[in-house]
């Protein structure tokens, strides 16, 4: 394994645990949301999958699309529409 | 039914049981008012004031008191003033009905129903009407005025160019509703305050003015009987009370008692030795005074020096801020006469704890425990 | 440049957004902008794999992109506010599955061409194990919160040795992938199994106000899927993308037990559910009562215009005056209007609270009597109840057999909210319960007053 | 040398010039001190005190004052007492030399060094002697609780059961050292306070106690000339400022008046139309009545009461407290006599601002510009 | 495994290291410990080296180690705590001048080996510029500091101009280095005499105050060259390490900028020491006025344990009775002792303190007269005065010319420091100038006292 | 060039900006020079270059070590002196 791959890996988890410090208790549900969305990431083993796989994986593969894109979509949205009502007026 | 508002003619008395904005509250109950021509005089109502509120002035006692179906005063009833009545009158005022025997028996006879605003029970829902509490909060307000009045030194701490000034020390005993609010306002002036009850829940009440409570703190080296209560009853521990209460009165600059119990004459709390003890130029204001005082050496209705304090027992302390004396009472006894008067008709509910409670001569009976009691004596 | 090297330098770029959109999300002035951002990042992300990649099957994709923003975008419109936290469930349990499928396809393609080092196949058990795990066990929360089945917590005895064991018998069968690679597809089957049962019966034990605790903890995990599914594809984008939400799902989730006062390991361990039982069982009589922190109170005074202050006896005895000033003034500063409701008899003797309140200097202006403040709570956002209780009992109002029947009352109720701080569930001077403390728009931040508002002034200027 | 310390004769002066405590200092500076027995009766201060701390008790006033090098009064040099003085003795007291003129010839031709406390400079440094300062602050605390007593109504803002009472409305006029205090006190007692004064300076001051300070807002519709000076000594702004105070003490509950100009009567500040506009009950405490009243009604020493106003014009207000004033008063002057004593010696340096300052009177001339001129008049 | 890899790993565990020891530097109670966290890390990386990269001439660096470790440990040992300043400056410039001639090195072997490749000549250049860069500036600093040249700014005309003309021609000579691989050499003594150069030109006209921030820039300025020389080398623990620095540098630098009301354009451009002698020229007569911010107010008391606060008629014009009670319930929490001093005079009225005192509820027993609180200065970390001025001015005590001399006054200049809060220089009620102001223990913090004790409060509150 | 090592170079940035986020004042000077001392890591470039060069290589590298362990060793101790300072009674 590349060292290096090793290396952003710890390097990110510490900027995971960084850059969240004080959220206030009105974000909580907003940032877990949006937190969600990204983890949608996913989509991209997904499209990757499609293409590797013999039967099984291509099908794997579009399924993992499919809830992915959902994750992804949803995910966004729900969290946009929920920061709206925090709008002042 | 006619409300009458009679003039006060007990000498000294500044109040007056009604205002022009309770006349209002009768007459929109549908009760007609008539006041007596100058009551409001000594509380700066003139008698226009009350006919613009809708009230008729009349200029005779006999004829006020001889129509009237409700008679409302300030001070209990008068020599003479019990056979103005007609028969069945409702009769309110300020009525210290164990004290005041021969007056009660002469209500009695007129079978006139008498209630005392001294006996309006102390709940929640009867505050408005509470004028004991009314009162007693001006007295307890009064009794610092005058006292700072008198004192020789000032209440707050100052530090001046020439010197420091200490605040001044004030002790009150008896932490009812004149307590509490002397408590207050000694604190406002900048004094250094502590109190004493001999209620216990009161402590946190001083306590939540910011004041001192005096106490013996129970010494944990001798066992604590059930829940300390035992041991704070015991006799050492009311001996050592008395020794502490003792010491701070001799460091105070003033003092104030407020202690009373209700039915029996005030308990003594200073005898003549604590004042000996008590720095000249020091100042007790006995608000006990009415009920024979709370300081042994204390004469009714006047200021005395003795042992180089002051000793003042002033009575009828409310009467001195008469404005709003008489605004708090007409308005705690307009609220009671109200709560009986359903459009203009008198509803004696005898279920009603506060009616019943407050009543005691009706239909000829003495219908009130205590003073039924205090008559048999 | 090759193309695999741009698209990994869109990873990065992506990379980049996630973590300014995550930063930006925990700031409520920025929050919609850092969504914004991570959303773009996501599409940078997806552009450069559809582009760079090689040989992808697009027509495929296409399709179940399609549905996937169908079935996404429809839920995130229809769905109404007050079910946004079972949705975000939701999403998080389909990302969590996506991994495990992707790890699931990989493992097929991969041993189908003989490839089985020790480092692919423990990352695949690890991302379906993950991954599986955090889709059921996001089912299970959705289906709570939906009311599907019950929201409260489900407990059994032994239910933390049969999740101990199931854990063990998972891990096993991980390692047997490993080490025994000719039962290798029998052992795949348990860990998706037992990942599967596992989700559930961690999920199950846990309900009510913990709920979010539990999805904020899967939204990790489903972080931590995507990384191992990373691993197994050698892909930066989703290494780094996986472990930001990893590590800042788990923060987050940390910074939300601080705000309920538990530990993790209480959540984690289902213990959760019972604790809360306990503290809500008591002797409220069928009140339903809301006890809040100081910091969730900060928060609603936060989003209030007009607040009320109403002091009782209880302010007195924790000499609060200054505290509540200096909370008052604090709103003040923030353009907020604050009055002070006095009621006549409020406090132990006639005035108390003007004695009180006028040792903290507070503008007479602002302290107004019954008459004049009970039309203003219709418009007032919080009602803020200090050590006050029978001045605002709505028994007064309507409960005959109550003693303080009649008098009139401080209708604090008819605020939209009602903050009430008291040190316990006792009565006041008049020795009768309060069912103000239960109402729907009641609640309770329990604690001494002074104290109380000094660490809610705290709490707001940290907000 | 010898410091006496007469007994004060002036009816209703209850303090004294010195108390043990300042005997000491004398002591320690080299000087010897005899006090009049009885002088500190009404200070609550014995004469075994004095001589506890180290004084001779002089039975004979003539004795007193023939033997002493430095006397010690509160009062001015009352008739008779200037011809008991031995030539070149030094006398320092309160005193108003341009009131006082007879008193002052008297002291003059008996060849005494005369010193009033009333001209020590208002500087920084000479604060600790400031007589003025000490016992004004008293008049301004004294005087708020006489207009408390007196007023009919609570001063504290109350909500109670039986209604709502307002914070009684207090006005300050002339915000020296005693309106300053008053203001502070009525503020204490929880009143709502305005002030105003000639002085712009005070401004800051009264809003330094958290009061109001009364001013007519310049209006930015017609131009303001330099810096907003000329507009705001047009006549047009006086006359605005004058409806303001009107106004304002039409609404009041309670004036103190402080305001003086010294070496003049006192200002004129509330006419008698302007008693007419006040409240039935309300109080007016005029501390400038000992130089002619700030109020028109005002009679010296007198409490009267005016179209329903309670108007108070009693002189020495300080000596109703005469623990603290005296305490104050005998630190004042004894700072001064010991800032002019070296080791039992005086040390008459006329260069120095507070020793020349103070002094009127001097080997048999009248050295103070101010009384020269009041004597020529 | 290979030894490539091992170090490697064992760079990415020193990272770690670093990471955590500059996180444990930012808070007071775990500094220590960071510190030492960082040095574990360090060593890690070093002996990683040593054993895993392959043929080193060990005999060279062992002695290049101890000549280094001897010199820099009798530095980092007689240096007196004063001196500590230059001495970051100075250790700072030799890490700069250590990237610049390990690139320097590499330049001359690989470009000897016939490797010139863009990516390797321009991250040479970029090292060896920014590291020389560091050395001559830190070495400026370390002069300035030491009192070896003048510390006040130095400034020509045309400094800016003179300035942007070096950096342009510096990177002219970088891109000749890539582009014209003939002269190569020469461009690179170029950049190399340039880059030193512009470390002199920067750094000279910063003076007084701002050197710390100076030396912060140059700090992180040193992290870039070490990730430049990374890149040389293409060695993970120099790129994590250096931009490490380089990042948590910059950060340091705004915030000390942030600290002084500074941009850090202002800083960076040398315009700094220009503003600073505008302040400091005034009419202050030769009082050396020290002006400190809230937060820097905050520290001084958080390090202190007995407090004197002495308040004037400022504090009654400011109406600031309540901030100062807020500020000392703070400061006793945290279990210092906290008394008041009362001056006979203070204020405008006999007792006005105590009005104003009274007012916020101030414990009688904690206010002081004159005598009693004059003996307790001597042991008193802080005295805080607040809107007095001639009852804490010493020329009552000396100046005979003075109209207050002979005054009893408050004597705070006998405690450590003196915390001065006013708005102006202006004189107070006597109308003379306070040297006090201008001790070395007095510290000014300018301000209406009631902002500045809210702002000071907070300050106190997030330290 | 390797992709990753630009990944860890950049999350490294990020991780340098996140972790410094509020210092009290009296820190400002130990944690400089805590973070001056962790930038001698140059120390392990330098004792590369030893290995890599020719005559100059070697003796810069020389030089570099040198310099470099001053700043390592003088820097940690100087750090560690400041902090001393700071421990509470
Ligand atoms: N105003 C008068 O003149 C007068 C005179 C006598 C009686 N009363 C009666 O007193 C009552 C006044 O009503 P109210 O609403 O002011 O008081 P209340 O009904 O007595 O309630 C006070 C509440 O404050 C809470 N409390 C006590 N200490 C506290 C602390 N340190 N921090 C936070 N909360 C604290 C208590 O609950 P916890 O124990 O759970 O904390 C209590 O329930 C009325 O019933 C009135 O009739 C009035
Ligand atoms: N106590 C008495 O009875 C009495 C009576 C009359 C006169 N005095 C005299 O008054 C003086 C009292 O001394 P002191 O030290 O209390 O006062 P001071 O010497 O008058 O100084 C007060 C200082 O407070 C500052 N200040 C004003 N407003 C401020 C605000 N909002 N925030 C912060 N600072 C503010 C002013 O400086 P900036 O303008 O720069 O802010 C001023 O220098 C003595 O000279 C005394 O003799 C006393
Ligand atoms: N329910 C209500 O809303 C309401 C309204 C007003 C008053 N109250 C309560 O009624 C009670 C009586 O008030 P009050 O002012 O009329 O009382 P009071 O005038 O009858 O007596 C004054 C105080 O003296 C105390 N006392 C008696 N003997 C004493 C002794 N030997 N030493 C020391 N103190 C002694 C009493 O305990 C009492 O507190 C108070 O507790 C008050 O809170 C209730
Ligand atoms: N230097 C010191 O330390 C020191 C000590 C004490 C007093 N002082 C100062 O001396 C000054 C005089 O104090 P005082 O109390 O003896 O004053 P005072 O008794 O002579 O006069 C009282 C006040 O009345 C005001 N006044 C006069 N005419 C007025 C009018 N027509 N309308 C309204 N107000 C009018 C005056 O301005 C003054 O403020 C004050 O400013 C005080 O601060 C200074």
């Amino acid at each position: 394994m590349d060292i290096n791959i090793l290396t952003v890996f710890i390097l990110a988890i510490f900027v995971g645990f960084e850059i969240i410090t004080k959220v206030p208790p009105t974000l909580h549900t907003p940032l877990m949301s949006g937190s969600n969305a990204i983890s949608g990431i996913a989509i991209v083993g997904a499209i990757i999958a499609t293409k590797v796989g013999g039967e099984i994986g291509t099908w794997l593969g579009l399924i993992a699309v499919i809830f992915a894109t959902i994750n992804v979509v949803g995910g966004f949205m729900v969290t946009d529409r929920m920061l709206k009502m925090f709008k002042r007026k | 039914m006619i409300v009458a508002i009679p003039k006060e003619i007990l000498s000294g008395e500044n109040r007056v049981a009604a205002t022009p904005a309770t006349v209002k509250e009768f007459l929109k109950n549908g009760l007609t008012v008539q006041v007596e021509s100058g009551a409001g005089n000594h509380s700066y109502i003139s008698d226009q004031e009350y006919t613009d509120a809708g009230a008729t002035i009349v200029e005779d006692k006999t004829a006020l008191f001889g129509g009237a179906d409700i008679v409302l005063k300030v001070n209990h009833c008068v020599e003479g003033e019990a056979s103005l009545l007609k028969e069945g009158t409702i009769f309110t005022s300020l009525f210290q009905t164990t004290k005041e025997i021969d007056a009660v028996k002469a209500l009695a006879d007129k079978k006139i129903t008498g209630f005392s605003m001294h006996l309006i029970p102390r709940t929640t829902l009867a505050q408005k009407m509470d004028a004991l509490s009314s009162q007693s909060n001006i007295a307890g307000y009064k009794a610092v005025l005058t006292g700072a009045s008198h004192l020789g030194v000032y209440m707050p701490l100052l530090m001046t160019a020439a010197g420091t000034i200490p605040p001044a020390k004030v002790m009150i005993l008896g932490a009812g509703v004149a307590g509490l609010q002397a408590i207050a306002t000694a604190k406002r002036l900048g004094a250094q305050v502590s109190a004493f009850d001999v209620r216990p829940v009161v402590k946190e009440q001083v306590e939540s003015l910011g004041a001192k409570f005096i106490e013996v703190e129970s010494s944990s080296d001798d066992g604590v009987g059930e829940g300390g209560y035992a041991k704070e009853t015991s006799d050492d521990y009311k001996k050592r009370q008395a020794d502490l209460i003792k010491e701070h009165i001799a460091k105070s600059d003033m003092v104030i008692t407020t202690a009373l119990i209700p039915g029996r004459p005030a308990p003594i709390l200073i005898p003549k030795d604590m004042v000996e003890g008590m720095k000249p130029g020091s100042v007790i204001i006995d608000l006990a005074a009415e009920n024979g005082g709370n300081c042994e050496v204390t004469e009714q209705d006047k200021i005395i020096t003795a042992e180089g304090v002051i000793i003042d027992g002033t009575l009828n302390i409310p009467s001195s801020m008469p404005k709003h004396a008489t605004q708090l009472y007409a308005k705690n006894i307009a609220t009671f006469i109200n709560y009986m008067v359903k459009d203009g008709e008198v509803n004696l509910d005898m279920d009603d704890e506060i009616i019943s409670g407050s009543m005691f001569t009706h239909e000829g009976n003495i219908v009130h425990e205590p003073t039924q009691h205090a008559l048999n004596q | 440049m090759d193309k695999l090297f741009i698209a990994n330098l869109l990873y990065v770029a992506a990379a980049v957004l996630f973590i300014l959109g995550l930063k930006k999300l925990s700031h409520p002035k920025t929050a919609r902008n850092g969504n914004a951002l991570a959303s773009v990042g996501m599409l940078i992300a997806i552009v450069a794999t559809l582009a760079f990649y090689g040989e992808i099957d697009y027509k495929l994709i296409i399709l179940g992109m399609i549905i996937g923003s169908i079935i996404g975008a429809l839920f995130a419109i229809k769905i109404e506010m007050t079910q946004m936290p079972q949705m975000v469930a939701l999403f998080n349990g389909f990302g969590g599955g996506a991994s495990a499928l992707v790890a699931a396809a990989e493992f097929y393609s991969r041993t189908g061409a003989g490839e089985t080092t020790t480092f692919l196949i423990s990352t695949i058990a690890l991302s379906v194990f993950v991954g599986t795990l955090t889709l059921t066990g996001s089912l299970i929360a959705f289906a709570k919160l939906q009311g599907l089945i019950s929201g409260q917590p489900i407990v059994f005895k032994g239910q933390q040795v049969f999740n101990a064991i199931m854990a063990i018998a998972m891990v096993a069968f991980a390692v047997g992938m490993v080490l025994v690679p000719v039962n290798i597809y029998m052992y795949f089957l348990g860990v998706v199994i037992l990942a599967a049962v596992l989700g559930v019966t961690l999920t199950i034990p846990i309900g009510g106000a913990d709920m979010p605790v539990v999805i904020s903890l899967l939204n990790s995990y489903s972080g931590v899927a995507a990384a191992a599914t990373g691993f197994v594809l050698m892909n930066n984008g989703l290494i780094i993308a996986g472990s930001l939400v990893g590590a800042s799902g788990l923060i987050l989730t940390m910074i939300m037990c601080k705000g309920m006062n538990r530990s993790l390991a209480n959540v984690i361990f289902g213990a959760v559910g019972l604790v809360q039982e306990d503290a809500s069982g008591g002797a409220q009589q069928q009140m339903n009562i809301k006890s809040y922190s100081t910091e969730e109170a900060a928060m609603i005074l936060d989003a209030a215009e007009k607040i009320i202050v109403v002091p009782g006896y209880g302010l007195a005895v924790a000499q609060a005056q200054h505290a509540v000033r200096e909370v008052a003034d604090f709103l003040e500063g923030q353009g907020k209007k604050v009055l002070y409701a006095i009621h006549p008899v409020a406090g132990r003797m006639p005035g108390h609270m003007n004695v009180l309140l006028a040792e903290a200097n507070i503008p007479y202006e602002q302290l107004k009597d019954l008459d004049e403040i009970n039309p203003e709570f219709e418009d007032c956002d919080v009602a803020i109840v200090l050590g006050a209780n029978d001045v605002v009992n709505p028994a007064a109002r309507h409960d005959k057999s109550s003693p303080i029947y009649g008098m009139p009352i401080l209708d604090v109720d008819k605020s939209k909210t009602v903050l009430i701080n008291k040190r316990t569930m006792n009565p006041g001077f008049a020795g009768i319960q309060n069912e103000l403390f239960g109402f729907d728009n009641s609640i309770m931040v329990f604690g001494d007053a002074k104290q109380m508002l000094q660490q809610l002034l705290k709490d707001l200027k940290d907000l």
